[in-house]
């Protein structure tokens, strides 16, 4: 089970039999329209505020796993999953709707891996035989909360970055047909004294390097192990920041192989700056995308790297720096091949 | 202060910060300048078309002419904002668009229609001026004590 | 050439916040503060209505002349009351730039919403 | 980088202080060229425009002055200038230097001086219909009072 300090193994093979992937007009725009389930072409979602717009995402996200895997949520133990926004009502909002045992997590833009390795655990040791895992975001919501009124002609600097609208939800079974998830190691914050709210993917890129060289030492394998390693919205910055450090250490990771949720949902040219962000981000690209890819053999083996920055608009306000933190969770093809 | 902040850090986090800083994206200061120019100064060209407009066809002297054309500045400011265009604007032109006073009326503005959803009394009357309610009250500070000290000069006769 | 004019100095103004947003790292809370005040203490030594005769909108446009104006108002009511009229004449020029962001932003929200 | 900034900032400040310490308008012998002074003539001895054609006149000595119109009725007289863009800086110690000078000049008028384009354009329009004969004494002495009342409305 643990390995090392901050390593779970899961040998019981826990499996994502059934993922929910949704999104905004933004998205639908992005360079993977296709990995979603649902693009919707209202920001609104036809509700009355933005927060309830981002309830529905995760409720609309929470169904479709459902429905695709032939599960009845009955069946289902827990759903853990967290956003950002006040008190995550958001997802406790959207946890009365479902009505599923409720595990309200907080880890900003890391709540996905954060929730996917505590439903793989809670499945390896028998604590559950589904989860429903999962996180959501809205581009205004978080706007609103962190930086200004959506319509105000604030100008952002090229290093701040695009909060995605969508949200991502994987079923987490005993078993099942499905990629599996194999083992997990839980971040601690990181502090490097960053202050800029504006550059979370310059912060967060120290977290995503500690995480990833404990997990390399802890699970006692090579970078080359990996097919891909995907960190969650690094942005270009962060991203290349962390693959310098990472080299530095003497570890050895190839260009193509190290990808950023933040860098693959969003086109050139979009006005998303340095990349997206968000809780969504990561849920949205790897339940999407990155798990579509593994079900096609196109990759193997996946090591997910959610980055959050833990601050608020008070903290910001004041002065301290910006606390960040990154879990690791790899998934790998099941034995049938999917 | 900044420097002074930097130097109570563990020094690994200010090798991070300078690893960090290398590799952040700089802002194009320069061309930042260059858009804030052209746009603020068209607004200002603007402003001045509607106050000559005014001067010529209402009975408003160069001295008068100020308040209504502000008023229109402000209320074209709403219509930008209303349908989305201003934070489009915002993000090119930078200061160019913010300084103006259809900058404080932007921000007035959005923070009003983005509160709506918590209501009329606390969501927009509470937060409208959340924006721009610091350049009101340091600029009513700062305006009373220049006044401030001017009288008190021309009292005692220094000017 | 009052129309260059304007241009020119409302730019140059607009140049100023700029270099604050990007140079000092302001937020734009903390700029248009600044720049307040500096409009009312270019008033207070005399400089402000020069700038004003020489530049037209170019310097009662921005945000600067709002600082400007509110040392007009506190000067018109103080030579009329003395040091009372330095706070109760304070809005008396400047009311205008204030009540219409109000009176529009009410109206704004009444109208539209936000487009995200 | 801090002193960097301080020293701009300063220099700023020195950019900006500079511009307003010119001396005001300086009278020089010949009579302006560019100017427009065409001489409100009048049948009527009692719209007579005699005053305000001699003020024209004064004012025609500074080179700096591009328009000047004037109006006066039996007790007040009200001129509008305008000035050349680069000296608009020093405006207000112009305008109390002319408006110091005429006051002198016609010490039997009642003498308003402004530099208000709206002013001038008001002015324009009374000199043409004087010129036309087409307004009465009594209406010249109304719409003088209310443009003079029109130039000291504040904001």
């Amino acid at each position: 089970m643990l390995s090392g300090h901050q390593t779970w193994i899961f040998e019981n093979k826990p499996t994502i039999i059934s993922t929910g992937v949704v999104g905004g007009p933004f998205e639908a725009k992005g360079n993977i329209p296709k990995d979603f389930d649902i693009l919707h072409e209202d920001m609104w979602l036809k509700q009355d505020s933005f927060e309830k717009a981002q309830q529905m995402l995760m409720e609309e996200s929470c169904q479709i796993a459902l429905k695709k895997s032939n599960i009845e949520k009955e069946q289902v133990q827990f759903f853990i999953s967290g956003d950002l926004i006040n008190q995550i009502t958001p997802t406790s909002f959207a946890a009365k709707t479902i009505g599923i045992p409720y595990l309200g997590i907080f880890s900003a833009c890391a709540t996905s891996a954060e929730s996917l390795a505590l439903s793989a655990y809670l499945i390896n040791s028998g604590g559950a035989e589904y989860i429903l895992s999962g996180t959501s975001s809205h581009n205004a919501t978080a706007e609103k909360q962190f930086r200004y009124p959506t319509e105000y002609g604030g100008q952002k600097p090229p290093t701040s970055q695009w909060t995605v609208t969508g949200a991502g939800c994987a079923l987490i079974a005993k078993e099942g047909g499905g990629p599996v998830v194999t083992s997990a190691t839980i971040g601690k914050i990181i502090d490097m004294g960053i202050t800029d709210p504006f550059n979370m993917g310059g912060a967060m890129a120290a977290a995503a390097v500690n995480t990833i060289e404990t997990h390399f030492k802890e699970r006692n394998v090579d970078p080359s192990y990996y097919d891909l390693i995907v960190t969650g919205d690094l942005g270009h910055i962060g991203r290349e920041v962390s693959l310098d450090l990472l080299k530095q250490r003497g570890l050895n990771i190839k260009d193509a192989q190290y990808v950023d949720c933040g860098l693959t949902i969003y086109r050139e040219g979009q006005p998303v700056m340095a990349g997206a962000s968000g809780p969504a981000c990561s849920a949205v690209v790897t339940y999407g995308h990155f798990l579509n890819k593994l079900k096609r053999g196109e990759i193997k083996r996946m090591l997910l790297v959610a980055t959050g920055s833990l601050h608020s608009p008070l903290s910001i306000q004041q002065k301290d720096p910006i606390p960040c933190i990154a879990h690791a969770v790899s998934i790998e093809s099941g034995s049938d091949g999917l | 202060m900044a420097d002074k902040k930097k130097k109570n850090l563990p020094p690994e986090a200010q090798n991070y910060q300078a690893f960090q800083e290398e590799r952040e994206v700089k802002r194009p200061v320069l061309l930042n300048c260059i858009k804030a120019f052209l746009v603020g100064g068209f607004i200002c060209f603007i402003g001045q078309l509607i106050s000559t407009f005014y001067i010529y066809y209402f009975h408003f002297t160069e001295q008068t002419a100020g308040n209504p054309t502000t008023a229109t500045l402000i209320f074209i400011t709403m219509l930008l904002t209303g349908f989305g265009i201003y934070d489009r604007i915002g993000q090119f032109a930078g200061a160019g668009s913010a300084v103006p006073v259809t900058g404080f009326g932007n921000a007035v503005i959005s923070s009003a229609i983005e509160y709506k959803t918590e209501g009329f009394i606390l969501g927009v009357g509470s937060n409208m001026l959340k924006l721009a309610g610091p350049v009101i009250v340091y600029g009513v500070f700062s305006a009373f004590l220049v006044a401030l000290v001017k009288t008190l000069l021309i009292k005692w006769g220094v000017i | 050439m009052i129309f260059f004019w304007a241009f020119v100095i409302g730019g140059a103004i607009c140049v100023i916040g700029q270099i604050l947003f990007d140079v000092f790292k302001l937020n734009p809370g903390q700029t248009l503060t600044i720049l307040v005040v500096v409009g009312a203490i270019l008033d207070g030594v005399g400089l402000y209505e020069p700038l004003i005769d020489f530049a037209g909108a170019g310097a009662t446009v921005p945000i600067t002349s709002f600082g400007n104006s509110l040392v007009h108002g506190a000067m018109q009511e103080a030579e009329k009351h003395g040091l009372v009229g330095v706070v109760t004449g304070m809005f008396e020029v400047t009311s205008a730039g204030i009540s219409a962001a109000i009176i529009f932003g009410v109206i704004g929200a009444i109208i539209f919403k936000p487009k995200g | 980088m801090t002193i960097k900034k301080w020293l701009f900032l300063i220099g700023l400040l020195c950019i900006l202080s500079s511009c307003g310490n010119e001396s005001a308008l300086e009278p020089s012998n010949k009579a302006n060229e560019k100017l427009d002074l065409t001489h409100i003539s009048t049948k009527n001895n009692d719209t007579s425009q005699h005053p305000a054609n001699q003020a024209k006149d004064a004012l025609s000595k500074y080179k700096e002055i591009t328009e000047v119109k004037a109006v006066n009725t039996t007790k007040q007289l009200i001129i509008a200038v305008q000035v050349e863009q680069n000296k608009r800086f020093n405006l207000t110690s112009i305008r109390k230097q002319l408006q110091k000078e005429m006051k002198k000049k016609f010490p039997d008028h009642k003498v308003e001086l402004t530099t208000d384009k709206k002013i001038v354009i008001e002015l324009k329009k009374l000199e043409e219909k004087l010129q036309s004969e087409s307004i009465s004494k009594k209406k010249v002495e109304k719409r003088v009072k209310e443009i003079i009342k029109l130039s000291k409305e504040q904001t």
